[in-house]
């Protein structure tokens, strides 16, 4: 089982990210990536001038860390890769970078999807949108709250050998 | 005797006093659930989000329950909800 | 909509193609990449030297091209990014590159894994895996058919904004 | 006149015989399903995948029918199961 788990403070590129994963990879037939970057309208079309991103002393990074142990417990896989931004974050930057590797396509898919369920309901961060007249704090959506109530009491679908 | 501690406020909890407030613990220390009433007792405009039930204590780097206890020296904070990604 | 579809006769680099989809993309804040890589050990262990995937004239590209505009006309993505390699691929080289873009985060990830459901299963290529002592036929597996099989008459649950 | 076409023989279809064999086709062409029959007729080591039901037709890049013509001079092909990724 191989991981990397790192919050930083500045811009990060998940090509290059995708990179670094696949070199500490070996011969795993699927890799998933899901980038998830800061948007410049907010849903009701109101310009965003910046996310900002709080994470707390040590707890933010271990929170992460128990859900990457989480998922690779309750998937097939056999690396993962979590670069989490923190900070002040421009439109179109990244926020957070996810990857995956497995023998099996499902388990990949499955697991990216898992991690990034968990990292926006339980990663220890704050988030806010700064607005030309204001901001606004972030919290998880029903959508968010959906999603992650998904993987309740679900095993993988992915245990059979592809 | 009593000593002051800073609970640090994160997120949204930072909005109205600024990140941090100060309680006075006695040396027998305060569980997790009176600290919640004394910091909206001392803060008033906070009481409506710790009454909320979404508000996490966070002792010592570590997410604790309402039955903890904070004791002087410790390091302190309110987590409101959080969101990564 | 922004698609980009393309059949490569050599080793192309799954991260610069990332690099490539997102300097084409708006603000979407989701991306979602997934990169099939060829393996260098078959299901029983023996050691594979090569994969050699058939292409025919334009019908290969023409059925990734379909595939491509049933996956836009139901997930409610704008962009996608599918590179497929043709010819002898070496382990470890990529076989398949696909990404996708959404506001949504769930549009994103369901659009790449329909993606690659339909390539497994429809794309017009013809796989063998080359041994010391011979070659094998790879056709879509059970789990590949089932795989597919899953979007049969299903909805999106993509459809409300994140 | 009958004319000689090409039929591409794609995939596991050309362990036997190559990428490609010939038939004779007669100016009215030749319906898709008598393609498979002349295949299998003349090229009896295809006639097992022939009849498995699995092969597809490909005439003039297109994927067609079982009672699609063959006329002289088209491009045929015969598809096992595709299989991409």
């Amino acid at each position: 089982m191989s991981t990397h788990v790192e919050v930083v403070p500045a811009a990060f590129d998940p090509p290059t990210c995708l990179q670094q994963f696949v070199e500490r990879i070996g011969d795993e037939g699927a890799v998933v990536s899901f980038t998830g970057r800061a948007r410049g309208h907010a849903k009701d079309g109101a310009g965003i001038e910046a996310l900002v991103l709080e994470s707390y002393r040590g707890v933010t990074l271990s929170s992460m860390q128990q859900i990457v142990a989480d998922t690779h417990a309750k998937f097939p896989i056999s690396a993962s890769h979590v670069i989490h931004r923190a900070g002040r974050i421009s439109p179109e930057e990244s926020i957070v970078f996810v990857a995956t590797a497995s023998r099996h396509r499902r388990a990949a898919f499955e697991a990216a999807d898992y991690l990034m369920d968990r990292l926006k309901t339980e990663a220890v961060f704050w988030k806010r949108e700064e607005h030309a007249n204001g901001s606004t704090w972030i919290e998880p959506t029903d959508a968010d709250q959906s999603d992650a109530a998904r993987w309740l009491g679900k095993e993988s679908e992915a245990i059979c050998p592809e | 005797m009593e000593r002051a501690i800073n609970v640090e406020l994160c997120g949204k909890l930072a909005d109205s006093y600024g990140g941090s407030v100060t309680l006075y613990i006695a040396p027998c220390g305060l569980p997790v659930r009176e600290l919640f009433e004394a910091v909206s007792s001392a803060y008033p405009l906070l009481e409506p989000i710790l009454a909320s039930g979404s508000v996490r204590a966070c002792v010592n780097e570590v997410i604790v329950p309402d039955h903890a206890i904070i004791h002087q020296g410790d390091t302190a904070a309110l987590f409101p909800p959080v969101s990564g990604g």
